[in-house]
């Protein structure tokens, strides 16, 4: 029974996805309890695969159990299931935490503060939450397939519902925001589509593992190098790589807050999982040419990503595009970290990857809580902050030592792989690169935790604020936070698979 | 300038596609690597594998049956998008171009459409059923479905089709194919082989073909009947128009 | 290390201090009494913690246990050798005692206080015992972080200000710090142990990597222990903070960028290492130049706690020159020198608060006759103002002694010449301060008037400071009475030069 | 080179087809006519999929009991372009939506007409 567990883990939300506007049709309120339940259902089963994926380095599962060529297979690796954990558990979070934000109802004094009440109409609610349930497949999925076109269509699925998550408002801004995101993104799938093709009509198969075989021993080296690039590109749009990161902090900024938490925490990341996943499991191994530059390349713009998130990161003055600017930043970490093309650099990145993913979810939480609560965007409007709503203010500022890199939290063990990856692969600039990156995140993370916590408010501002978000959107938050924090100090259990993982990757596997 | 640049790239992604072009091997040649690969399999033993005479759908329900499944998810998942960005049917009212435009029930139309009607129900019906051995299929004869509702709709109007086929029937009806999907997915599992396997081990050969056609029919008829209402659905969240007194400007 | 005595104690001495933390939680708003009550018997039951383990110590045990490994082959490990117990004893002491005067002290919005000085302590303590320069860093910079509430903790503009430019300068030396972590990780073949003496061995790389890895050190630390071209956080920090966060500050928190120096010197490169490199000249002569231009800076200040500020910037550098000159004599002289400072120091800031308690006074031009309305305090003022100049039968004498011998040892009379220097200097800075308190009348007769009620202040503001000044006195008499300075640092000192 | 530009013309037809379709998206600022330059996408990759699965004198894959066996194009593309033309469908119609709602808001669907503006 056990080998199921990965399929099931996909299957059962993508069935809960059109169950849910069924059932809230006659139970309004049943759509997250039933989201929360079916997200709890993906967790455990992703985490009971973790000790079978460690036993036998990865875990292979023949749908429609036709042997790999001919069949679709399921191919979850350690890196494969680790995205699975993460995903889930980030995924359940937001459901809870979108409870309330979605839903509000009104303070004691009869008026509510909530900022997305009148745009987040009754009707869509449960669309809202079959749109979180299908992204949360469609991410487990393009994880976990072995499949190269399969890949691709869970990246379309993943990339429709976070359109249709920006948009869901229906005000103007975000509306035009999602029309940028999909002007960018849509071409950039056409491109990885157009890449498969050419893949396959020069190898005559889809299956990764196959492909890897064939692409090293094929005669049509040139075409493989060259949409082995357009996928690449394909790729690096959705994950948001420097040149092409345009559409994202209008998209993130303007989406209700735990979409963007799910955008920045986890969609930017599936770019960067796919980007790996490709170059070491389909052309990497056999075929390193196209490696050696084109990860180089993808370096130094990681390298000019970094610096410039982290200016315009400080520059900003509403407190989501900070923090949007922030992801890109941090996406250049963990780009770094994939195009040093070292095993420690390797390690590093994916760290960030989970590391970054947790405290940037929290921070874009804590500011939908501070939002919807009191309607305040601009960062100086969050003086005192911490008067009214003490619980999300600490958790933000928990989150922002994880995004500054402090020890012990996450994002320290991530910047210590990238800086000791990148001494290792010859670059002690980049690695001061690094630090110096954080200490500009310091800038603008400590600058508003300063304004929250040892400011006081100024004017009227916070007066008729009715304090603490409710206890599920404060305790997601919270939840998160310490998360950030426990990763850091538990790391030694993640990291040795972890490294053996990327070890077994880079050798091609 | 944003011309010139435009055609710089696109010129240069002209170039560079053209030239990957020049590389591929001949199209149609019989040694290529995609007909020597997997193919020759699915020619082969494609009809008594995966017991369809449409290898095309032999293909999409069998073999590559998962990304079928995720596939028709992106239908809802596109259905549930228009819906998340307009809203549903209860916060507007349901009228169409078509409504105001005086054009209501002109005679013609409405006899054409209602003699086409039938033959159109009765030939999606067809396509779906015979599809796994004639060209056709779920997605075919769904397409014909929604065909059908559309015209019918465009003919009579948008408020009587609205209530021919209520937001709740086509909510409750869009779930059939992943439903489907699941069921016989599970009877596989349930059988002791992975996911989408359309046989019970346990049976004898005679009764597995005969499981195997019953499950691609529910199969071919779940998808159909989503094809067609997703189109549907489609269409009229797009007719649907807002009442121009309270078109929100929350921003 | 090999003979290392697995023992719990070094972690509760740094879990203690929370104990306050959770008093603040539980304990209801309208309790205070009861919250002060739990802050001191927090940090004197870490006092006392690091206190049990000084028989131990001075048999030369070494204890430690190794917590959860954080990064794969580097692990949260605490290890009490004789040189980080000797400063974490000074430290819990003037923890202890900083705490007992902010009950007198601290008049607003204490709950902060008190938890981020708990907070401040466990952290400090947990810099003494760390076994590896990465529990070290960690500690250090949660510490960093955990003194900022403490600068600002006025909330006035200045001390607003003082704190960012106090970030300012801490976190980018975080980094630094950091990536010479990293680098020394990364060619120190993956050891960073600082118990052992000279961990990080030549043949691992060439000698300009070693040089640079230990200038990168330096500047992030040198920050912290106010190296002159780094010092600017420091005469502004001090005034702004409260007088017992500034008694720490200069006190111990200084101390804990020259005890990671000291540690890199001693335990990472080995004294023969770093002086075969040649980076002793470095240290050297930035210290001297420390010395020298923090006492003429201190000349220039009214503000009195700026004047104290300056002279700390100066004291910290005696530790790194005596420890630079890499003999017997100037290593001990600058190990001690860490605890008799903190004391004459700790002292000095408690006093001055006394003063802008009682008589409001900040600037020394302003203090004119406060001598006969606080006597006691402005005599515990006077001794330690002695001691810092080095008057003979105090702590500061032994120091001063103890580094003028070490310079002889190794013939560099030069550095002699910095010390009766910064001597000189001192007699000229601290000395008007003794003659404007009792010798001065004040400008006012309304001041005048309220000299006749001579107060001094609450117990608990005077008796800490009591404390110190007397063992100032006693420190410098009875030098070697176990537990005092000379009994630990000779120990360290031992292990150098065997 | 020319040569084999001519053996695949079909692919070469398809790839001039995508970049026609690449400049309309960027260059036009109506929002109607970037759709339909991304269909035009859409379409260019499946005609170069179907293409790719073309077998000279092949018939359609449908094995018929008793009939001679013949050549039979490749299957597995056109499957391809089933799952991608569902795909296609899916973000038109979501794209159609989105320029619904902004001629709500805006009155045009003219990207370039308006203006920037904050929440």
């Amino acid at each position: 029974m056990s080998q199921h567990l990965a399929i099931y883990a996909i299957v059962t939300p993508l069935l809960a996805a059109v169950l849910v506007p069924i059932v809230s049709i006659w139970r309004k309120n049943w759509a997250m309890p039933m989201t929360g339940l079916v997200l709890t259902v993906s967790l455990v089963f992703s985490t009971l695969l973790v000790p079978q994926v460690r036993a036998s380095g990865y875990l292979s599962y023949h749908l429609g159990s036709w042997e790999p060529p001919f069949g679709i297979e399921l191919r979850v690796d350690f890196l494969g299931v680790f995205m699975m954990v993460l995903i889930s558990a980030i995924c359940l979070i937001v459901a809870v935490y979108s409870r309330k934000y979605i839903a509000p109802d009104t303070a004691k004094d009869g008026k509510t503060f909530f900022f997305y009440a009148e745009e987040m109409q009754e009707e869509k609610r449960p669309v809202y939450y079959s749109l979180l349930l299908l992204i949360c497949a469609a991410m487990l999925g393009f994880v976990a397939t072995g499949d190269i076109f399969n890949m691709f269509v869970f990246f379309e699925l993943m990339a429709i519902c976070s359109y249709a998550l920006v948009a869901i408002p229906g005000t103007r801004l975000p509306i035009r925001a999602a029309i940028k995101y999909m002007l960018m993104a849509v071409p950039a799938a056409m491109l990885a589509l157009l890449a498969i093709s050419l893949l396959y009509s020069v190898t005559g198969s889809l299956n990764m593992a196959d492909l890897a075989g064939l692409a090293g021993s094929s005669d049509y080296s040139r075409v493989i190098t060259i949409s082995y690039v357009l996928l690449i590109v394909g790729f690096a749009v959705k994950a948001a790589v420097f040149p092409l990161h345009i559409w994202l902090p209008d998209a993130h900024s303007k989406a209700p807050s735990p979409v963007s938490a799910l955008l920045s925490g986890l969609i930017v990341k599936m770019g960067i999982v796919g980007i790996i996943r490709v170059t070491y499991s389909v052309y990497g191994s056999h075929f390193p040419s196209p490696l050696s530059w084109v990860t180089s390349v993808l370096m130094w713009a990681a390298a000019v990503a970094i610096i410039y998130g982290a200016i315009m990161a400080i520059r900003q003055n509403d407190l989501k595009l900070m923090i949007a600017y922030s992801t890109i930043m941090n996406l250049g970490y963990i780009t770094l970290g994939f195009g040093l093309a070292d095993v420690t650099a390797l390690v590093g990145g994916v760290y960030q990857i989970m590391g970054h993913g947790v405290a940037k979810a929290c921070l874009f939480l804590c500011a939908g809580s501070i939002i919807s609560r009191s309607g305040y965007q601009k960062i100086e409007d969050l003086k005192g902050a911490y008067r009214k709503m003490p619980l999300t203010c600490i958790a933000f500022a928990l989150a922002s030592l994880s995004v500054v890199g402090i020890p012990p939290t996450a994002g320290f063990i991530g910047k210590w792989y990238l800086v000791t990856g990148s001494l290792n692969s010859g670059y002690p600039f980049l690695g001061a690169l690094v630090l110096a990156g954080s200490i500009m995140a310091a800038v603008y993370c400590f600058r508003v935790v300063y304004y929250m916590f040892f400011l006081p408010p100024s004017g009227e501002s916070w007066q008729n604020v009715s304090g603490e978000a409710p206890p599920s959107m404060a305790g997601a938050t919270l939840v998160l936070a310490i998360a950030s924090m426990a990763l850091g100090i538990a790391s030694s259990w993640i990291l040795p698979p972890l490294r053996d993982a990327m070890g077994v990757l880079l050798a091609g596997g | 300038m944003k011309k010139a640049v435009t055609l710089i790239f696109i010129g240069g992604l002209a170039a560079a596609l053209l030239y990957t072009v020049a590389l591929l091997p001949p199209m149609g040649d019989a040694d290529n690597p995609t007909n020597r690969h997997i193919v020759p399999r699915y020619h082969e033993r494609g009809e008594e594998e995966a017991g369809t005479g449409n290898l095309v759908a032999a293909v999409i329900l069998n073999y590559r049956g998962y990304d079928t499944m995720v596939e028709v998810t992106i239908f809802s998942a596109a259905l549930a998008g228009i819906f998340a960005v307009l809203g549903t049917v209860r916060k507007r009212i349901n009228r169409s171009y078509i409504d105001r435009a005086g054009v209501r029930f002109s005679f013609i139309s409405g006899t054409t459409v209602l003699l086409l009607m039938p033959l159109i129900i009765v030939f999606s019906a067809y396509t779906i059923l015979y599809g796994t051995d004639l060209p056709g299929g779920g997605f075919q004869g769904g397409a014909a479905i929604g065909a059908g509702v559309m015209i019918s709709s465009v003919a009579y109007g948008f408020h009587r089709a609205q209530r021919r086929l209520s937001h709740h029937v086509r909510i409750i009806l869009e779930s059939t194919a992943i439903s489907a999907f699941f069921v016989v997915g599970t009877v596989g599992v349930i059988g002791g082989a992975a996911f989408l396997t359309y046989m019970l081990p346990a049976l004898t050969p005679g009764s597995q073909s005969v499981l195997r056609t019953v499950m691609l029919l529910v199969l071919q008829f779940g998808i159909g009947i989503k094809v067609g209402i997703i189109c549907t659905s489609i269409l009229f969240a797009l007719m649907m128009e807002e009442d121009t007194s309270d078109v929100e400007h929350a921003s | 290390m090999s003979n290392e005595i697995h023992s719990l104690q070094p972690l509760i001495a740094i879990l203690l201090p929370t104990i306050s933390l959770v008093g603040l939680l539980v304990i209801p708003r309208h309790r205070q009494g009861l919250k002060r009550i739990v802050h001191v018997a927090g940090s004197l039951a870490t006092f006392i913690i690091v206190l049990s383990l000084l028989p131990g110590i001075l048999d030369g045990k070494v204890y430690g246990m190794e917590l959860i490994p954080v990064v794969e082959s580097l692990s949260i490990h605490l290890t009490v050798d004789a040189l980080g117990y000797y400063y974490g004893l000074a430290l819990a002491f003037l923890g202890l005692l900083a705490t007992i005067y902010s009950l007198g002290y601290i008049k607003h919005n204490d709950d902060r206080y008190f938890g981020f000085l708990a907070l401040c302590n466990s952290f400090l303590i947990g810099c003494a015992f760390s076994h590896n320069m990465f529990t070290y860093f960690i500690f250090y910079e949660l510490m960093t972080l955990a003194a900022f509430p403490l600068i600002i903790h006025e909330g006035t503009d200045a001390a607003r200000a003082a704190g960012i430019k106090y970030l300012k300068y801490a976190i980018p030396a975080g980094a630094v710090i950091l990536f010479a972590i990293l680098m020394h990780y990364f060619w120190g073949g993956g050891d960073l142990s600082i118990v052992s003496l000279g961990a990080l061995s030549p043949d691992a790389t060439s000698k300009t990597v070693l040089t640079v890895i230990f200038l990168t050190y330096f500047a992030g630390f040198g920050v912290k222990a106010a190296i002159v071209p780094l010092e600017g956080w420091v005469p502004d920090a001090h005034p702004a903070a409260p007088a017992p966060a500034s008694a720490l500050l200069s006190g111990v928190i200084l101390k804990a960028g020259a005890f990671g120096i000291t540690r890199v010197i001693l335990n990472v490169y080995g004294l023969d290492q770093f002086h075969a490199l040649n980076l002793w000249i470095y240290v050297a002569v930035f210290a001297s130049i420390t010395i020298v231009l923090g006492s003429v800076r201190a000349l220039a200040q009214d503000n009195l706690k700026r004047r104290l500020a300056y002279s700390s910037v100066g004291q910290v550098s005696y530790m790194l020159l005596g420890i630079a000159l890499a003999s017997y004599h100037g290593l001990l002289g600058g190990i001690m020198h860490l605890a008799h400072h903190a004391l004459m120091k700790g002292c000095l800031f408690m006093c001055s608060g006394i003063i802008l308690r009682k008589t409001g006074k900040t600037n020394i031009s302003e203090m004119g006759g406060i001598g006969s309305r606080i006597p006691i305090t402005m005599i515990c003022f006077s001794i330690c103002s002695l001691a810092m100049m080095g008057t003979p039968l105090t702590v500061g004498f032994i120091s001063k002694w103890l580094l003028g011998s070490g310079a002889l040892q190794v013939d560099r009379p030069v550095f002699i010449a910095v010390l009766l220097l910064s001597a000189l200097l001192s007699a000229a800075y601290y000395l008007p301060i003794i003659y404007t308190a009792f010798f001065k009348k004040p400008e006012t007769d309304v001041e005048q008037a309220d000299l006749n009620l001579r107060s001094e202040v609450s117990h608990a503001m005077l008796w800490p400071t009591l404390i110190l000044a007397a063992l100032v006195i006693l420190a410098g008499i009875w030098v070697t009475l176990p537990g005092f300075p000379l009994s630990l640092a000779s120990i360290v000192a031992g292990r150098v030069f065997p | 080179m020319w040569s084999m530009l001519a053996d695949n013309i079909n692919y070469a037809v398809a790839m001039i087809l995508f970049c026609i379709g690449f400049y309309t998206v960027i260059i036009r600022s109506n929002l109607i006519k970037k759709i339909i330059g991304l269909m035009i996408m859409q379409v260019s990759v499946f005609f170069f999929l179907v293409s790719v699965g073309y077998l000279d004198e092949g018939v359609a894959p449908i094995v018929i009991p008793g009939a001679a066996p013949s050549p039979m194009v490749n299957p597995l593309p056109q499957a391809m372009i089933l799952t991608a033309i569902v795909i296609a469908v899916s973000t038109t119609a979501l794209f159609l939506s989105l320029a619904l709602k902004f001629y709500e808001h805006h009155g045009t669907v003219d990207m370039d007409r308006v203006k920037e503006e904050k929440r």
